[in-house]
Formats: structure tokens, C-alpha cells, sequence
């Protein structure tokens, strides 16, 4: 039996979206050296650049971040999978620069293993990079340590206020700063309703009985021990913003940016909704929002369910959440 | 003394029962709350192993290691990379052949690297639980020469990818799932386990 | 057995989820007597105002093109539901002026019904106002007649034309002879991989066994005739491309657009494998792409399948697509 | 004659009947490659109906129709506001009581009105198909009295719908279905049938 899926080769599948992603946005994006992504028009060398890393398979993070205002590089690895260490350091040589080079990796595994050795293999070469992990994921609760947290759709917003901070000419010591910052002061809880097909094996990820979902799902349909009944919308919303709240440490009078990121066949109605309630919950709190976003930035293939990231922001951040983007995935 | 060829034919016949056991590995990764794809990515990493080559045992270990980051993705490229550089740091220059007690230095200069790339150790639910035990049973068998010490080996791998039934994952994928990941055994370490027995049925 | 949704009462999801999009993009839109949706700056009123109508449960779609360079209004019914003509009135009286209004309807007997009382009332009221009818679903046939063809996902990029072409200060005949122009060119064809769950009432629409797929499939999960066993996603590429390439008439050396919407369950992984097989397809033909898009833009709840949209651009339709926009969920 | 407080007892008792079957007629729309939603329509428009009021025939329709055009959406919205609207065009101004005559011009100009918003007619499967021949019947059956009108209005509506199964749709959102939604009946039709049989049972 086929998978349900508009799919060719499951050995081709990240070649073949890539391909895509390079037709469809042209002028933003190409592709170089197969598993890399850069920006059509390359920005000013004397610019701190920005690169990251990850699997694929969770369009269109990462690489659909690509462009002018956020990344300029995404190295891509197989389906739900790092890129091996020898592809993030070729990116790392290709970026090389006075100004240096943030990468941005995710806190998982295989990231953090194949980052870590092309950074000594890069530092050995004299190139200038710097790394940020983001691990912002709350699900094993707010107290857990950095390094037992796994980086979630929080990169994104990341992406754009450093991204921002480096097209504005800021050193290399100053990107880093904002968004260490910025990455202490936000945090990540996914929810999921269903599990999905992994598209290269076939193989089901995370089955939940029908009347169940569960909170803290991770970003490949690892589990996050939150099973419960079926919630409503605005019971989601509530269990889900006290303990954002918590990490986060907005209160009264702070600036925040919420999102809510799809993880698949939730439907942009049910992410609506379920903003609705956590902006109203957040307004009772004394907490102003910037605007937000409700779409899908990094999905876990068709998996039901989302992220909810909640930002607090201070005026730099805000500054650079509204400073001008043209990748294919985001614009402002 | 166990030639070059031999270990060629080893690591060949490990690929072959890797590739039969794919989608028990996947499931098995799924099983304990993983992302499902181990069987793909161990797969993958032993079919970009064998376009490697070399005439003695340090380049074609390093061949190994370096086909496999450039082409396998995940947590496995970066493990199987880093144990097959440091067994590559640890052989003897130029050599074609090794013996015992080269053998024992190669594995054990495996392990060493694999220790800096990873904090998991023996507890932890990963495949460690099969490499570290197999590794400490190859050393210690050096007297009963290269057979024994594989079919030692061998024999603890499966001992210890059988122990992480019961183990709870702190590392990787699974380690959020807390006490559901108990229950199967680890997707890596199963693999780890397959290919010890495979390197076993194989040297003889 | 709830359904696997993130939703509160299943009578107020449409209320609800205009609530959250007002929250969410509050900088851009807001929501006036409850089911009008409208920009939080209105423009000029000397400047032809463009007005749409139609069901809810498709979002993003309408409302979230309502802002700066597209909509200036979207009147929403009910979940799959077109609203009634008084509401539609209501929205026709608010843009009153006299540079007047265009009145975009999808093909659907429903929201056709309502626009032309809407029409007739308006009229009577001196309200000088023109409807665009868009019918460019061809899954019945090339040869279709007009009024037989549906209303797709095609409406989205012509309220970005003619949403420019407003904003640019053309006259309401120049408008509407841009977006007739733009509409006569454009053809859309729907494909789906599986049903999804009426979100009201929880029935599910559009059942497909586990070995097929549909080629015609309408926007509410209508049946479109075309079931055939799964195919790949390149041979469903060349089976869409071939009668769009058609019924749009573009040829070797014409300029396009080319957007896949999905619908929901299928995934950016997916649209983008496909989008890069239809763009090869219509580069060996020597069809120019201009940049695309691969996104939801119009969705029919968690229903997995796409629609392609192939659109033969004239160069002031090319120029209009290029023209700034600030919109919820378009931004250029 | 009838009353409007015997009028309105009818469109209760319709009402009633239609909530009841609420589930059927979203699974009829569904079944015949409609959007599944005709159920959670035509119950939308009687709790929009259930809101009206009015002293005399005119007004009393006049705000049915307002009542539903206003809170009900989708086609059940425009064709009911249509049918509703032609019935109060045609009730005599001021009465409160109506004679098999005045019964027939109201029930005529509700067809009337309708037939200028859809294009529809027997055979196409839609709800025309009950409301033209259930219409007809009640025009003709004058001389029976208003009870007789009633019964043979919705004796063909039920005749009328029951012929939809074997028709194929050429309006509305099942259209592209072509011979698939053969089979059957029309969801709007069933609704209309089941209005006039309410009535029908109600009036006497
Ligand atoms: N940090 C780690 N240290 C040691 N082993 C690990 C670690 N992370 C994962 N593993 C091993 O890798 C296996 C999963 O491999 P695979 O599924 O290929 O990678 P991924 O986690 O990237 O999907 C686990 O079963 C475990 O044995
Ligand atoms: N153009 C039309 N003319 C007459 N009746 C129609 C037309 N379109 C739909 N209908 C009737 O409406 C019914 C469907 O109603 P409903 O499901 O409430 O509306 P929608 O089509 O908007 O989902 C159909 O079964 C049919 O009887
Ligand atoms: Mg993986
Ligand atoms: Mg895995
Ligand atoms: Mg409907
Ligand atoms: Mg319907």
C-alpha cells in the first residue's frame, strides 16, 4: 500500500523539495553543493552572516527562513535527520568572513553532535563562528536543565532578530548578545492530536488513541508524557500559556510576541482559535503582544497538533521583529 | 591475525543482516518513543560505507568514517563517525594486518573517541550499552585470539542491548518519554548488537 | 468521541476563530458587525474598494488577504457556508463610493445566490458596484461551460491584482478589465488524498479508500470524478499540468505563475516535490515562472491534497503581483 | 381557513421534525457529494425562524425570510429568503386568517419568487424537486380545503423527493459528481419533504 503522500523516491525526497524550494522562490533562494541553502543574492561580506543546521522534513523550516532579513545559509540533512559534520563545516568555510558567523543549532542530538565537531574542525581553520542553541522547549517542565531541553520552532523567531541584528551592521559580539537574550526570555510547548507517517520508511511516529492528545510532544513525534483527554480549544490554551508564562517571566507591562506553529493537518481555524484565548489570557495578565502569527513555520510532517512560543521582548527585540524580510517563508 | 580483506568481508556481511533487520530498527526507534527512522539511517550509513576503500586498516577506517558523515544524516553519522576516526587514530600506520593486541587497541580507540562525542554511558539507554560492553569483552579476550575475542564481544553486545529493555532513555529522541520508553530495547544498540554478531559468524 | 480538533463549541468556531485572526494580525485587520472583516486603516476613499464573500473553514482564506495591496473587505458566512445577501449588503453600504466597488464571487451556488440579491439591492441604492465571477476549477472539463466551473483557490492571486491595481488608483473599468482579463487566464485543479471532519458537526466529507486518490475534488470535499489508485507525485504533476496548460493557453516563451495551495494534511515537503516537477514540466515547454508559491492559501479544513493554480500573466498583471502588500497572510 | 397562530404552530411542528433529523440530512448532502453540512443549515434556519414574529400573514412571512436571510448561510439561506419573501409579496396586506384561495396565491408566490433565483427545476435534484409538484398539488387541491391542500402538498413532496435517488445533481455542490450521486435522495429535497409533512400533520 502507497503512503498518502505526493512523494517520488523516498531515497530523493530532500533533494527533490529542495529543487523545489529553489524553483518556486527563485529569486530568493538556490541551492549549492545539494544540501545547502543560500540566498539568491548573497548579503555584504563585511555582515555578520547567519547559518543553521537540521533535518528536513519539517518544510518549510529551515531552509524556507533563507533570505534577506534572516538566514543566510540552512544546511540540510536527510528526513528528521542532522546534517553529517563535514556539510556544516563546508557552509561554515563558504561563510567565512571577518565579521564572523552565528550557527544557530537545535537542541538535539544529532545536531548538536555533528555542530559541535564542524565547529572545532572550523575554529581549527581560523574561521570566526560563534554558536547559539536554542532549547526552549518546556515540556519536561520550566526547572529542567538547558541541556536536557530540545529546541523547537523558536529558532524562527530567533532567526529574525538576529537576522535583523546582523543586516543592521551589528558585530559579531552584539548579534550573539541580542540573541542570547532573546532565546532566555522565550519558550516553546507543542501539543499534538495524531501522529504521522515518516515519508521515507513508511513507518508510523507517535500513534495517540482517539480520544487522546498529548502535551509536549517533541518536533519529531518523540513523546512528552502529557496524555490526556481531548481538550477544548481554550482548556488547550490555558494549560498551555501558565507555564509559557512561568518560563518566560512576562508580567504586567511587558511586550511579548506569541505564535502559533502548525505541526501539520491542524487547521489554520483551530490555530485562530486557539490564539484567540491565549491573547486574551495573556491582555488579562497586563501583557501587551506585538503582532503575532498563526501558520505552519516547522512542521512535523502532517502530525495534528502545534507550538505555542511565547517571546518576551525587549525594545531591540521589537525593533528587529519589524525590520524588513524577503525570504520565502517570511516577509515583513 | 586478522588481514584487511577479512575485516572487508566483515564489515560486508554486517551490512547484509543491517539491512535485513531495517525496519525492525525503525521500529524499534519508534517503539521507545524515537522519530522511527534508525533503520533508515543505520541503512543508509552502511550503504555509504561500502563505496569506501583503503589498502591498510587506518586509511580504510578513516575512508569509513568519512563516507559515512558525508552521507549519512542523524545522531548515527556523528556517533559512527566519530567511533570509526578514533579506531582509524588508534591503528598502526600502513598496517594490512593486525593482530590481537592491535585489534584491541583499534576497538578500544573507538570507544575512547565515541566517549568525547557523547556523555551517554552504560545505563543510558543508547547503543553504548552494547559497544561499551562488547569493547571491554574484546579486550579482555586478547589471549584466546581474534575469533574468541569477537565471539566474546558479540556475545556482550547482545547481553547489553538485551539489558536496555528494562532502562528508561536518557539520551537522544526518546529521553522526554520518561518511564514508556522502558520496555524495548534501544534501536541503536540493538543495531550495535547485530553488527558485533555479524563481525562474529564472519572472522571465523 | 470529541473530534480531534482544537476547537470550544462547535456554534461559535467561526465567531471565534475572526476574534483570534483580529488578535493575531491586529496591526492589519479588525472585525466589524461580528462577520465583516475589514482593514484596521482603511484606504483611500477615493480608490476603488474590492469586497469578497464566502464561507469560513477555509482559512486563511478569505479574510486573511484583507489588508493593504489585496481586500478591503471579506464578509464571512458560516463553515462552508456563503452569508447571507443582508450581510453582504451591509459590507456594499460600508465601501459606498464613488470610485466603487468590485465584488469578487467564488462559483458556488450558495454565494453566487447571496452576491446577486446583494447585487440587486445595492444597485437600487445607487451603490455603483461590479461583480467579478471567478469559475476557473476545469476538473469538469476544459470545455466547460463558465457557469458550470467552480471557484477555487484562483481568487487569491486576482485579489492581489486587482487589489494593486486599485491601490495604484486605476478607475473601477480599468479594475475590473485587469481582473477579467487575469481571470479568463488563470485555470485551478484540485487533487485529494483523503477526506476530513466537517468541523460543525462532525461528519466526515469526501471518504477515500487507502489506495486512491481523487483528481477534481472540489473545495468542500465535492467529489470531482477523477479517482484513480495513488500515484506519484511527479505523474500527478504531469496529469495537472497538461489540461491547465490548456485551458490557460500559455505557451513557449508566455510568463506564469504557478501556485500550490494546499488543503490542508499535505505537507510543504510535498507541494514543494510537486511544484518542482510542474516547473520543469512548463520550462521544457519554455513557459518563464515568475516567483511562485507553495503554501495554504485556501484550505478545506485537514482535508490532505492540493490545488494547482496556473495563472498566464499579461505584463501589468506581472507588475501588480510585484506591488507592495501587507496582509495577514500575503506580503510582498 | 387558516390562522396565523395555526401557521405558526405548523412551522414549530416543522421545526421540531428537522431538528430531529438534522443528522440524515447532513449525511444525505455528504452521501451525494455535497459538503455535509445541509443538517447544521437547515436547523441554522428554523432556530433563525423560531426568532420571528409578525400579526398578520405578510409581516409574520416577511420576517421569516429577514430572520433567516440574516442568520442562516449557504444556498438554504438565499433559496429559503427567496421562497419565504415571494410568500409575503403575495399574502394579502393586513390578514391574519387566510381562505383556500389566498393560501394557494401565498404558496404560488413563494414558487414564483424562488424560480427567479435559482434555475433549477424537476429533475435537477435539488429541493425543487418536492417544492414544485408539493406546490402544484396544494394549488390544485383549492377545493378540498386547506387540510386536503396540505396532505397532497406533502404526499407529493414525499413522491417528489423519493424520485431524486435516481436523478443526478446538476446544481448546488454536488454537481461535478456526475452519475456518483446517483443513489441518494437529495438532501434538500428530504428537508422539504419533511417541512410539508409536518405541516400536513399539524394543520388538521
Ligand atoms: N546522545 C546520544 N548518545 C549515544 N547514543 C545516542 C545518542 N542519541 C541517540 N543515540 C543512539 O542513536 C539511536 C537513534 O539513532 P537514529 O534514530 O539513527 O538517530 P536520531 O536520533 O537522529 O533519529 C538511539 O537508539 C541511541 O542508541
Ligand atoms: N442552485 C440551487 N438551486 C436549487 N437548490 C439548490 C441549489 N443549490 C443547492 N440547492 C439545494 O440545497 C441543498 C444543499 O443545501 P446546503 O447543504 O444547506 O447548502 P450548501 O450547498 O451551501 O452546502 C441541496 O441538497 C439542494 O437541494
Ligand atoms: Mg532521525
Ligand atoms: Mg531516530
Ligand atoms: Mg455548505
Ligand atoms: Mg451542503
Amino acid at each position: 500500500m502507497p503512503m498518502k503522500k505526493f512523494i517520488n523516491d523516498p531515497a530523493n525526497l530532500t533533494k527533490e523539495l529542495l529543487e523545489g524550494l529553489a524553483l518556486c522562490y527563485s529569486g530568493k533562494v538556490k541551492i549549492v553543493s545539494e544540501k545547502i541553502v543560500v540566498r539568491a543574492t548573497p548579503k555584504d561580506s563585511g555582515k555578520v552572516a547567519i547559518v543553521t543546521l537540521g533535518g528536513a522534513g519539517h518544510e518549510p523550516a529551515l531552509s524556507g527562513f533563507v533570505g534577506e532579513g534572516l538566514l543566510d545559509a540552512s544546511v540540510v540533512g536527510d528526513i528528521f535527520a542532522a546534517p553529517g559534520a563535514p556539510k556544516v563545516l563546508e557552509a561554515l568555510r563558504m561563510f567565512k568572513r571577518d565579521a564572523g558567523i552565528v550557527l544557530v543549532t537545535l537542541n538535539h542530538a544529532g545536531d548538536r553532535m555533528s555542530a559541535s565537531k564542524a565547529l572545532r574542525d572550523a575554529q581549527k581553520e581560523g574561521i570566526n563562528v560563534r554558536e547559539i542553541v536554542t532549547h526552549e522547549d518546556i515540556s519536561a517542565g520550566v526547572d529542567t536543565p538547558e541541556e536536557d531541553k530540545r529546541g523547537l520552532a523558536g529558532c524562527i523567531p530567533l532567526y529574525k532578530i538576529i537576522g535583523a541584528a546582523a543586516e543592521a551592521g551589528k558585530s559579531l559580539d552584539e548579534v550573539v548578545e541580542i540573541g542570547e537574550r532573546f532565546s532566555k526570555q522565550m519558550a516553546t510547548l507543542a501539543v499534538a492530536m495524531s501522529g504521522c507517517t515518516h515519508p521515507q520508511n513508511g513507518g508510523t511516529i507517535a500513534v495517540l488513541p482517539d480520544d487522546e492528545m498529548e502535551i509536549g510532544m517533541g518536533q519529531h513525534g518523540e513523546a512528552g508524557g502529557g496524555r490526556t483527554k481531548i481538550l477544548t480549544a481554550d482548556e488547550t490554551a490555558e494549560r498551555m500559556i501558565a507555564p509559557l508564562v512561568q518560563a518566560t517571566g512576562v508580567k504586567a507591562g511587558d511586550t511579548a510576541l506569541l505564535l502559533i506553529n502548525g505541526t501539520g493537518a491542524t487547521t489554520h481555524m483551530e490555530m485562530l482559535i486557539v490564539y484567540r484565548k491565549a491573547a486574551q489570557l495573556l491582555a488579562s495578565k497586563g501583557v501587551k503582544l506585538v503582532s503575532g502569527g498563526c501558520g505552519e513555520y516547522l512542521t512535523v510532517q502532517e502530525m495534528a497538533g502545534f507550538q505555542m512560543i511565547l517571546c518576551k521582548l525587549d525594545a531591540d527585540h521589537a525593533e528587529c521583529l519589524k525590520a524588513k524580510a524577503r525570504t520565502p517563508y517570511w516577509t515583513a | 591475525m586478522l588481514s584487511l580483506s577479512q575485516f572487508k568481508t566483515m564489515v560486508a556481511a554486517a551490512g547484509v543482516d543491517i539491512r535485513a533487520g531495517e525496519k525492525r530498527f525503525s521500529e524499534l526507534d519508534a517503539a521507545s518513543g524515537g522519530d522511527g527512522d534508525h533503520g533508515t539511517a543505520i541503512v543508509t550509513a552502511f550503504n555509504a560505507m561500502a563505496k569506501a576503500g583503503g589498502d591498510d586498516f587506518k586509511s580504510y577506517l578513516k575512508a569509513l568514517s568519512d563516507a559515512l558523515q558525508n552521507e549519512a544524516c542523524g545522531s548515527t553519522s556523528a556517533l559512527y563517525g566519530a567511533w570509526l576516526q578514533g579506531m582509524s587514530d588508534a591503528a598502526p600506520e600502513g598496517a594490512a594486518e593486525l593482530d590481537a593486541a592491535a585489534l584491541a587497541k583499534v576497538f578500544g580507540g573507538g570507544l575512547e573517541e565515541l566517549g568525547f562525542t557523547t556523555r551517554a554511558r552504560v545505563g543510558d539507554k543508547t547503543l553504548m550499552d552494547a559497544l561499551i560492553p562488547a569493547t571491554e569483552a574484546l579486550v579482555s579476550a586478547q589471549g584466546g585470539g581474534i575469533g574468541a575475542m569477537f565471539r566474546q564481544a558479540a556475545e556482550a553486545a547482545e547481553k547489553g542491548a538485551e539489558a536496555t529493555c528494562a532502562m528508561r532513555a536518557k539520551f537522544g529522541r526518546a529521553k522526554n518519554l520518561g518511564d514508556r520508553s522502558v520496555g524495548p530495547r534501544d534501536a541503536g544498540a540493538a543495531s550495535m548488537a547485530c553488527i558485533f554478531a555479524a563481525f562474529a559468524k564472519t572472522v571465523k
